[in-house]
C-alpha cells in the first residue's frame, strides 16, 4: 500500500535545492526548488557526534541483554551534519504561513497573536526540568500555577472544579461525556444511550460521542442559525444523556434560545455540554454555566492564546459543576487551607479514571496561565469585545461581494458562502482560499460547518489591527472581482507559493506515508 | 496604557463601529439574553505588566527546587539531554505558530517536517507507516486497543501488568466508555515480567482483539517478547508493543518481532520533562491496517507543476469527515512535540541513538550493582533491565527516597503509589547525563547516610 | 543633505505588504513585495503597554527635573502592535541570507557554522545578568572562564598573555599597535613613526596605523604573492615601529619567507604584528608566536565560531610575548595561587590604558570557550585542516573556469580572478557574485585583495560539506558557461531575490539616511 | 565518533584528497616551513561532548551569585527590563549567523533594520542622521572627539570630569595615540556637576576642537547642558554630549539644545547586562558632517525595477576603501546588538520609552530620599539627577556595600574605584525593575543592620 516516494537524482548540475521538486536541471532563473527532505542530506558515518565516552566500566552488552533482544540492524535515521540540520529546518520553516507571517483568519481556530512572554516563562528551568512524579513539597510553585489556573478557568466559565488532563479540545470532550455518563450511572440512569449534536457542529462532536460509546443524534438549525426548538423537542428523551453545543455556534452566532435549551434538557434529564472552542467571544461577556451549561472545556491553545505549533500540542481543561465534580479524573490539585500547601489528591474513588499520564500539559498551562494574569479582568472582556468587533467589520463590508447566508450580529467569527461566485462564475469557496494565498493571507476555514454551502468562516481575532482587516477585505473584494472578470486566474490559484495546488486525489489513491531511499522496495 | 496584545486604539474602535454602523459595542452583544450575561467583573487578579508578570512566574519556578536536583526519577519520563539544536529549531515561529497544515501549499513545512516523523517512527518500530503523533503515550496505547478491537473484530483486551499503571488506568477510562473488557496479566514476582502461565489462560477463548506489551516494562524489565508475540499470534490477536524510544537504539524493532502496532511516548527523544507535558505519542502500524489508524497522516504527492509535495490524506478516517464513524476523535494532536522529537532524531542520528542507548544501559548497570552491594539494599526483579530498575532497602527506620533528597538526589516514584503492597519499592532511571560522579555520589549517600 | 525616505501610499486596494516597494496596485500574480519599515505599521496610540503603574509615590515631575531640562517633543518612534512588531522582524529576518539559511563561502570572514549550543550557554542567566562592577567573589565563574579562555588564546597563538577588551579586528589591531607604541616609548625610541603593511592587506590595518598616530608605508608582494623580501629591505629603517601581516595573507597564501621576514624587522628594531584574520588555516599546526610575531590579535567572531551578527558584535582579544605584558590594558584577569580565587586586576602601572569600557564582549568570550572547549587540540586542528582541504578541493575544480593568479597550495581560502570572462565577455566578478544569489548561495569577497584585478575571494570553511562543496563548483562552472552563452543573464543578475540589482551610486549621491514620515520635511 | 561542527567523514577526506591529487593532508601544509610548524598537540583541555559542555558552563555560570541577586548596581550599565520580543527577534538565525550586509539583494532585512536603528537614533537624539552603531559608549564618545578634531580642524580635546572615568581613560588611550592634548574640567563637589569656571578657563584659546559632555552624568546629576552650551558654542568648539538613552524618553534632546555629536551606550535598550557586554555604542551627527562620520551608514535606493531598498553607503569614509585616510578604523560594529536596541525601541514607542524613563525618576527619587532619612547616610550631591545618585555613610565601621549584599542587594560601583578621595562613596542606579519592596528592603537593611 505505501510506495517509495520519489527521490530527485541529483548530478553535479542537477544541483541539491531542487532535490524533491525533481528538476534535472535548474530552470535559467534559477528559482530554488522546494527544499528536499532530511533524509536527502544524509551521509553514512556523519554527525551524530554529540556524545561523551562511557565514565563507568563498560560490559559486554550481550552480558546485560539477551542476545536476541537486541536490534538486528541499525533504524536508516538520517546522518547529517550539524550545519545542515538547522539549514534544513530553518528553510522548512520559512515555507509556513504561520501567524508570525501574517494574517490567519482561519474559523473556529482563534488564531490570535500568542505572546512571546508566554514561551519566555514556560521555558524557565524551574519548570521545564520537573520531572512529574517530584515530591510535592520541591514542586509548590507548578502545583500552585495549576490551582490558580483551574479556578481561573471556572471562574471565567462558570463551573465549580476543572480537570486540567486533556491534550486538547477533542481530548476535553471525550473527557466531558465520560463524566456525564459517569454522573447518570451514579444515579442508576446508565441506560441513557444518546447524545444529541446541532447539524452545525464541529466533528470532533459526534466522534466523541461514538467513542464514549453514545448513540449520536443530530439536530438541525432553524433560519437564524440556531438549535431548531421543535426539532429538539422531538429528539429529547429520555434515552439522553447529554446535548453538546458551542456557543457561539459554529456559524458564529450566539444562539438565542440557549436558556430555553437548557431547561428542556435539564427536564428531559440530559446534561450539557459546551465546546468552548469558540470561548474568545464571551470572556467576562457570559459564562457557559450562567447559560446552562453543566460540563465546560476550553481550548486553551484557541481562546487563552498557546501556540498551535502546526497541529499542537494544545490543552483543553474540562469544568463542571457541583454535581460533577465527584467524578472528576484524579488527581486534582488541593490547598491545605492550614499549612497553605498545594498538593496533588489522587483519592477520588468517584472519579471516572485517568484521561491521560500524570497531570495535563503543563507547559501549555503555564502560557494560558500567564495570559489569563497578563489580561485581567478587563484585559479579557476587551478581549472577547474586540474580538467580536473585528468580525462584524469585515462581516458588512464583505456581505457586498460574498452571500451572507445568516444576516444577523456575529460574534467573534461568521461564515459567509461563496455559492453566488459559484453560480455565476464557476470559481469555488476553495479556489477564494487558494487566490488568498497569493497575496500572503492564510484562508478561511472552508466548507465547515457543512450546513452552509461554499462556507468561508472567517476568524479575525482581536489581536489584528484595523488596518490588517482593511487590507483583507480589500483583497476579498478583489477576488471576487477577478472571480469575474478573470475566473481562471481565481481557479489557478495559487501562483506564489513555494509549491502550486497539490493532488490531494492522487495522494489518497496511491498513498507514500514514508520516505525511502531510492532504489528500496 | 492599551493592552499590549490588542492593537486597537480607541479612534480605531470609534472608526470601526461607524462603519458597522452602531455607537456602542453594546449593540454587538444585544442577542445576548439578559438573563445569561455576566452583570460583574470576572472575579481575576487585575492584569499585570510584562515585567511584573516576568518577575512572578520568576518566582513561581523558584518555588519548584526539585527542578534542580539530579533525577534519576523514571517511570515515563526521564531526564535525557536535549541536543541544543532541537529548541532552537522547534522553536521558530513559524513552526510554532502555524495551525494544523490545512492548506498545504503554506505548511510545506510543517508537512515535510510530519512525513520525516513518519518515517523516522517507521524506521524505528519496524513497522510501515506512522502517524503524525497522538498526545502522548498513554492514549496512544489506548487508541491502539481501540484500533485494535475494530481490526480484529473482537472485543477483549488484554493487558499485561507490567504495563506503566497509568497507561493501564487511561485504557480503563477509554474501555469503559466503549463497554469493552479488558483483562489484566499478572506479574512474575521474582521476575519483574509477564507470568507467562497467566497470560496463557487470559489468551484462552477466541475474543481476544490484542494483547498490550510494554517493552521495557514499567519496572524497566525487559519482556520475552519474541516468546510473548508467539502467544498471542497463535491466538490470532494483534500484538500492540508500547516502546521507549531510546531503547530502540539498542532492543530490537518491535515490528520485527510480530508486533502489529507500536505506540510510545516521545518525552525522551529532546523534549524538556515539563511536570508530565507535552510530550508526544507516536502511533505505527502495518501498511495493511493504515486506513483504521487514528489521528493525522501525511503523504506524498505531486503539485500542477509536477514538483513534490506533502498533504494530509486518508482523511476520511477522521472526525472532520467521518464524524460519528471516525476512527478516533482525535483532531488537534502533537505536532510541534513531534518535530522536536523529529530533530533529535536527525541530530543524533542511528549511531548517536544507539550511543545513548548503551550509556543509559551501561550507566545503570553500574548503579544497580552498586546499590544491590549495599547493606540492606536489593534488586527488586531479576530479569535483564534496560535504564530502569526497581529497589528496595531493609534497614528499619531508613527511608532511602528521603536521604537521597537530602543529599539533593531524587529516586522513584515509590511503586506504593499504585501497587500496596509494594510501598517502599523505589524505580531508579539511569540516563546518559547521570554522571559517575552523581551515581557514586547516590551510592555514598546510601552508604553512610543513617 | 539628507531626504525624505520615499513612502509608498496604500489605500484600501494598494496593500499594504507592498508598501515600501512603491506599488501602486499589485501585481497579477500578487507577489508580496518587500516589507516595509516598522513606522509604516505605525498609528498614534497604539502598542508600548507593558509597563507597570509606578509603586512609589509619584511627584510632578517637573519638582525633580528642572523645567528646561525636559523634554518638548517625544521622539518621532514606531507605535506598532506586538503581532505587527514580530512579523515585521522575522519577514525581513527572511530577506537575509545567513549561515543558517545557505552556503556562505566570503573570503576572509570565516563564515562557519555557528553552533547553537554556544548560543545556550551564552544566555544562561548565571553569565546575562551579571552586572560589570559586582564584586569578583560573586563571579568567580565569569573571571575563571576568561581566565581559562585567555590561557588557551594564547596556546594557540603562542603568546605570553593576551587581553580580552578588544571588541572587534580592527579594535583589536588598534590596541596592538598602540602596546607596539608604548613598548618603543618605553625603550626611548618613541621616534619611530612609520608601520609597514603590504599592499594584499585588509583595509583596517593602514587604517589602523593611521589613527594610532603612524605614517603608512606600503611594501608591494612578491610574484609567489608573498611579502616582496627586496622592498621590504628598501622600506626597513630606524623609523619603523611595526609590519602588519596576515599570514596566510588575504590571498590564503602561507608567506614562507614568514621567518626570515621576522628576523628581518626584529633586526631593523621593529615589532611583528599578526592579524589574525586568516587563523582558520593554523589552529595547532603553526603559532604565531612560533612564526616570530610579537603581537597577534584574534577575531572571535570568523575562527571561533561566534556568530557575526549581520555586522558584529565580534571579539578581537589582542596576545603578545612576554616583553609586552605590562602594557596590556588594565584589568587582566588573575588568580591568587594561594587561594585559587580569581580577581581583576586594575594595577598595571604601564599599561597603555583602557581601550573600552569594561572586559571585553563577555558573551562572546562564552561562545568562543565552548568552542574551544567543544573541539579540544585535535578537534582545533581537524577545523584547520579540513578548511584548507576544503579550500584546495574548490580551488582545484575552479581553476579550470576562472583564472589563478597564484598557482599554489592555498591555506583556508584563495583568489580567483574573473579577468578572463571579462576579457571575453565583458562579465565581471560583481556579475558572478550576483548570479550567485540566483541559486541561493552567498558570493565570495570580490574586488580585494586589492592587488587582484576582479579578484574573487573563496573561503568555504570547514564545516561545508563535500555535497555542498560539489554544488557550488557545479554552480560557478555553470554561471562561467552562461557568461559565455548568455552573458546578459549574468549582468542583468540577480533575478530571484526580494529586490534586485540596487542603485548603490544612487544612495551615494543623494543620501537618504532615515526614514520621515510623508509629507514631512 | 566525529566533531559535530564538521561534516567530514573519512571517506569524503579521502574522495576530496583523490580529486586534489594528492595522497596525505600533509601535502596541503608542505608550505610552512619546519621551523614555525607546531610540533606537539595543542595543550588545551579534552574535547567536551555536547552535554558535558553544558554542563560545564551551567557550573561556571552558577558560580556568579551576583547574578540572581537583586541590582541596584550603575555606572553605565543597568538592570533595565528586556521584553521577551527582543531576544525572541533578534535571536533569529537569519539575523544572527549573517554578515555584514555587502551583498543588499539578500542582506534586505538586516539593511532594513539598520536603516530602521539610524532613524530611531536620530529622533532620540535629535539629530539628522546616525551611523550603524559602535562597539559601545566609550569608543563612541572617544570617535566622536575624532571626529570633532577633524571637523573642527582644532586639536584640543576638553572632557568634563562628571564624563564616565572608564569613558575618559579610552579618550585617553586613543588621544596618546594621535598625540591629542586633552583638557579635563573640574567638578563642582557640591553640585556634582561642571565646575564652570573651569570650564570656562579650559576654553580658553581658539584650539578647542569640542566638548564632551555626558547628560546625565557619571554621578547621575543633571548638568546645565544649555548654558555649557552656550559657552561651548561662544569659543566655535562642537558640543558632544554622551548620553543615556533611556533618559531621552523625559530629557530634551542634546541636537536641541545645540549637541553637533550625540553618542552613547545602548545596553539599557534591551540588552543583557552580560557582565559589560557585547553593548552598542550610537552615534548621531548634524547632516553637513555626515561624511567625516566614522561607521557604517546604510542609505535608501532603489533597484532595477525602482523599488525601493537599501544599501550600505558613503563607503568612502571607510577603512577598505580610503585605507590609512579613513574616518575610522572601524570594520565590524555591533549591528545585532543595535538590532535588538531597535526592536526595544519599537516594542516602547514614545509612551513606553518616556513611562521607563518616568519610573526610574520617580523611584530613583523615592529610594534617595529614604536613604537620605536613615541616621548617618547622606546624599553626596545637590544637583538634580535622573535614575542614579550618589551616597555615603559615616557610621563607623559601617560598610554599606558590605550589608546590602548580606541582604541580597548589590550597590555601587564604590567611586574609590577611579576616585581615591571618593572611597565609600556608592552609586545607586534605579531602574523601573525595582520593586517599592525593594527599595524598601534596602532601607531596611541599612536601618537595622549594624
Ligand atoms: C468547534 C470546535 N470543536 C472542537 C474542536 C477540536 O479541538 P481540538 O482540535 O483541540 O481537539 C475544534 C477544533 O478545531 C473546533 O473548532
Ligand atoms: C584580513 C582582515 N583583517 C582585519 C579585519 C577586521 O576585522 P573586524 O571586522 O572584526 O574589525 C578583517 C575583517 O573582515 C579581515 O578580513
Amino acid at each position: 500500500m505505501t510506495d517509495t516516494a520519489n527521490r530527485s537524482t541529483s548530478g553535479p548540475g542537477g544541483l541539491h535545492t531542487g532535490g524533491s521538486g525533481g528538476h534535472a536541471a535548474l530552470p535559467a532563473a534559477a528559482e530554488p526548488g522546494p527544499e528536499p527532505l532530511i533524509f536527502e542530506y544524509s551521509r553514512p558515518g556523519r554527525g551524530g557526534a554529540w556524545l561523551p565516552e562511557p565514565d563507568v566500566p563498560v560490559r559486554p552488552v550481550e552480558d546485560l541483554v539477551p542476545r536476541e533482544l537486541l536490534r538486528r540492524e541499525p533504524p536508516a535515521l538520517p546522518e547529517v551534519a550539524e550545519v545542515d540540520l538547522v539549514r534544513h529546518y530553518t528553510r522548512l520553516s520559512q515555507m509556513n504561513h504561520a501567524v508570525d507571517t501574517g494574517f490567519y483568519p482561519l474559523g473556529s481556530c482563534t488564531m490570535k497573536y500568542n505572546p512571546k512572554v508566554n514561551e519566555r516563562v514556560a521555558e524557565l528551568p524551574g519548570f521545564s526540568r520537573l520531572h512529574p512524579y517530584v515530591p510535592d513539597e520541591l514542586a509548590q510553585g507548578a502545583l500552585r500555577l495549576m490551582y490558580d489556573l483551574e479556578r481561573a478557568l471556572c471562574e471565567i466559565g462558570g463551573m465549580a472544579r476543572a480537570t486540567l488532563q486533556p491534550a486538547a479540545g477533542a481530548h476535553g470532550e471525550l473527557t466531558g461525556i465520560l463524566l456525564i455518563r459517569a454522573y447518570h450511572e451514579s444515579r442508576g440512569e446508565g441506560h441513557r444511550h444518546k447524545v444529541i449534536v446541532p447539524d452545525s457542529a464541529h466533528g470532533t462532536n459526534p466522534a466523541t460521542a461514538a467513542m464514549a460509546g453514545y448513540k449520536v443524534v443530530e439536530v438541525a438549525s432553524d433560519e437564524r442559525g440556531g438549535v431548531d426548538l421543535a426539532e429538539l423537542e422531538r429528539v429529547l428523551d429520555e434515552d439522553v444523556a447529554a446535548l453538546m453545543l458551542t456557543n457561539p455556534n459554529t456559524l458564529g452566532l450566539f444562539d438565542e434560545n440557549i436558556h430555553r435549551i437548557a431547561e428542556m434538557v435539564h427536564e428531559a434529564g440530559g446534561l450539557l455540554y459546551y465546546d468552548g472552542a469558540n470561548a474568545n467571544a464571551i470572556l467576562g461577556i457570559s459564562r457557559p454555566g450562567d447559560m446552562g451549561f453543566d460540563v465546560v472545556h476550553f481550548n486553551l491553545h484557541k481562546t487563552f492564546s498557546t501556540p498551535h505549533g502546526g497541529g499542537g500540542p494544545g490543552s483543553g481543561p474540562v469544568g463542571v459543576t457541583e454535581k460533577l465534580v465527584p467524578f472528576l479524573p484524579a488527581p486534582l490539585v488541593e490547598r491545605d487551607p492550614e499549612t497553605g500547601r498545594y498538593y496533588l489528591d489522587e483519592n477520588r474513588p468517584q472519579a471516572i479514571g485517568r484521561m491521560r499520564s500524570f497531570y495535563g500539559n503543563f507547559a501549555i498551562l503555564v502560557r494560558a496561565y500567564a495570559y489569563i494574569r497578563a489580561l485581567g479582568p478587563e484585559g479579557l472582556r476587551q478581549v472577547s469585545e474586540d474580538a467580536v468587533l473585528n468580525a462584524n467589520y469585515v462581516m458588512r463590508q464583505l456581505a457586498e461581494y460574498f452571500r451572507l447566508p445568516y444576516d444577523r450580529v456575529c460574534k467573534h467569527e461568521f461564515v459567509l458562502s461563496a455559492s453566488n461566485l459559484r453560480e455565476r462564475t464557476g470559481v469555488r469557496a476553495l479556489d477564494v482560499a487558494k487566490r488568498l494565498l497569493d497575496f500572503g493571507i492564510h484562508p478561511p476555514t472552508i466548507y465547515f460547518p457543512l450546513i452552509v454551502e461554499e462556507a468561508l468562516m472567517i476568524e479575525p481575532t482581536e489581536t489584528e489591527s484595523k488596518e490588517t482587516l482593511d487590507r483583507f477585505v480589500a483583497v476579498m473584494k478583489r477576488i471576487a472581482e477577478e472571480a469575474e472578470r478573470e475566473p481562471d486566474l481565481v481557479k489557478e490559484a495559487p501562483h506564489t507559493t513555494p509549491v502550486r495546488r497539490l493532488d490531494e486525489a492522487l495522494a489518497a489513491r496511491r498513498p507514500v506515508l514514508r520516505w525511502r531511499p531510492e532504489g528500496a522496495a | 496604557m492599551g493592552i499590549s496584545y490588542i492593537p486597537h486604539t480607541d479612534a480605531d474602535r470609534r472608526a470601526m463601529m461607524a462603519a458597522i454602523g452602531i455607537s456602542s459595542i453594546d449593540e454587538l452583544f444585544a442577542d445576548i439574553p439578559e438573563e445569561v450575561r455576566l452583570r460583574r467583573p470576572l472575579r481575576l487578579p487585575p492584569a499585570l505588566s510584562e515585567p511584573e508578570l516576568v518577575a512572578h512566574l520568576e518566582e513561581l519556578a523558584a518555588a519548584n527546587p526539585a527542578s534542580g536536583m539530579v533525577c534519576f526519577l523514571g517511570g515515563g519520563v526521564y531526564d535525557h539531554f536535549i541536543p541544543s539544536v532541537v529548541p532552537y529549531l522547534a522553536g521558530r515561529g513559524e513552526f510554532a505558530t502555524a495551525y494544523t497544515p490545512y492548506q498545504p501549499e503554506v505548511s510545506q513545512g510543517t508537512l515535510r517536517a510530519i512525513f520525516e516523523f513518519q518515517t523516522m517512527i517507521a524506521e524505528l518500530t519496524g513497522l510501515d507507516v506512522a502517524n503524525a503523533s497522538m498526545y502522548d503515550g498513554a492514549t496512544a496505547l489506548t487508541e491502539a486497543a481501540l484500533m485494535a478491537v475494530n481490526v480484529a473484530r473482537r472485543e477483549r483486551v488484554v493487558v499485561l501488568g507490567t504495563v506503566h499503571p497509568e497507561y493501564r488506568q487511561v485504557l480503563a477510562t477509554y474501555a469503559e466508555g466503549q463497554r469493552l473488557p479488558v483483562t489484566t496479566v499478572a506479574v512474575d514476582g521474582r521476575l519483574g515480567t509477564t507470568d507467562m502461565a497467566d497470560l496463557e489462560r487470559a489468551l484462552e477463548g477466541e475474543d481476544v482483539a490484542c494483547v498490550l506489551v510494554q517493552q521495557p516494562n514499567f519496572y524497566g524489565c525487559l519482556e520475552p517478547v519474541h516468546e510473548i508475540a508467539a502467544r498471542v499470534k497463535a491466538r490470532g490477536a494483534l500484538l500492540v508493543v508500547s516502546t521507549d524510544p531510546i531503547s530502540l537504539g539498542l532492543l530490537e524493532a518491535p515490528g520485527r518481532y510480530g508486533a502489529d502496532i507500536v505506540v510510545g511516548d516521545g518525552q525522551a527523544l529532546g523534549l524538556p520533562m515539563a511536570f508530565g507535558g507535552p510530550h508526544f505519542g507516536f502511533f505505527a502500524c502495518r501498511a495493511e491496517h493504515v486506513r483504521r489508524m487514528p489521528g493525522r497522516i501525511v503523504g506524498q504527492t505531486v503539485d500542477r507543476e509536477g514538483r513534490t509535495g506533502y498533504v494530509l490524506t486518508l482523511q476520511t478516517r477522521e472526525q472532520h469527515i467521518r464524524r460519528d464513524r471516525a476512527t478516533s476523535n482525535i483532531c488537534t494532536n502533537h505536532s510541534l512535540m513531534a518535530l522536536a522529537g523529529t530533530v533529535y532524531l536527525a541530530a543524533l542520528g542511528p549511531r548517536g541513538l544507539r550511543r545513548v542507548a548503551e550509556l543509559c544501559l551501561q550507566k545503570a548497570h553500574y548503579l544497580a550493582e552498586r546499590i544491590a552491594g549495599l547493606p540492606g539494599f536489593d534488586l527488586v526483579f531479576e530479569a535483564p533491565f534496560f535504564k530502569e530498575f526497581v529497589i528496595r532497602c531493609d534497614r528499619p527506620g531508613f527511608d532511602p527516597a528521603a536521604v537521597a533528597r537530602e543529599a539533593g538526589y531524587l529516586v522513584g516514584p515509590d511503586l506504593g503509589r499504585w501497587e500496596a503492597g509494594r510501598r517502599g519499592q523505589l524505580l531508579v532511571a539511569v540516563t546518559e547525563q547521570r554522571t559517575r560522579r552523581e551515581l557514586d555520589g547516590l551510592v555514598a549517600a546510601w552508604g553512610v547516610a543513617r
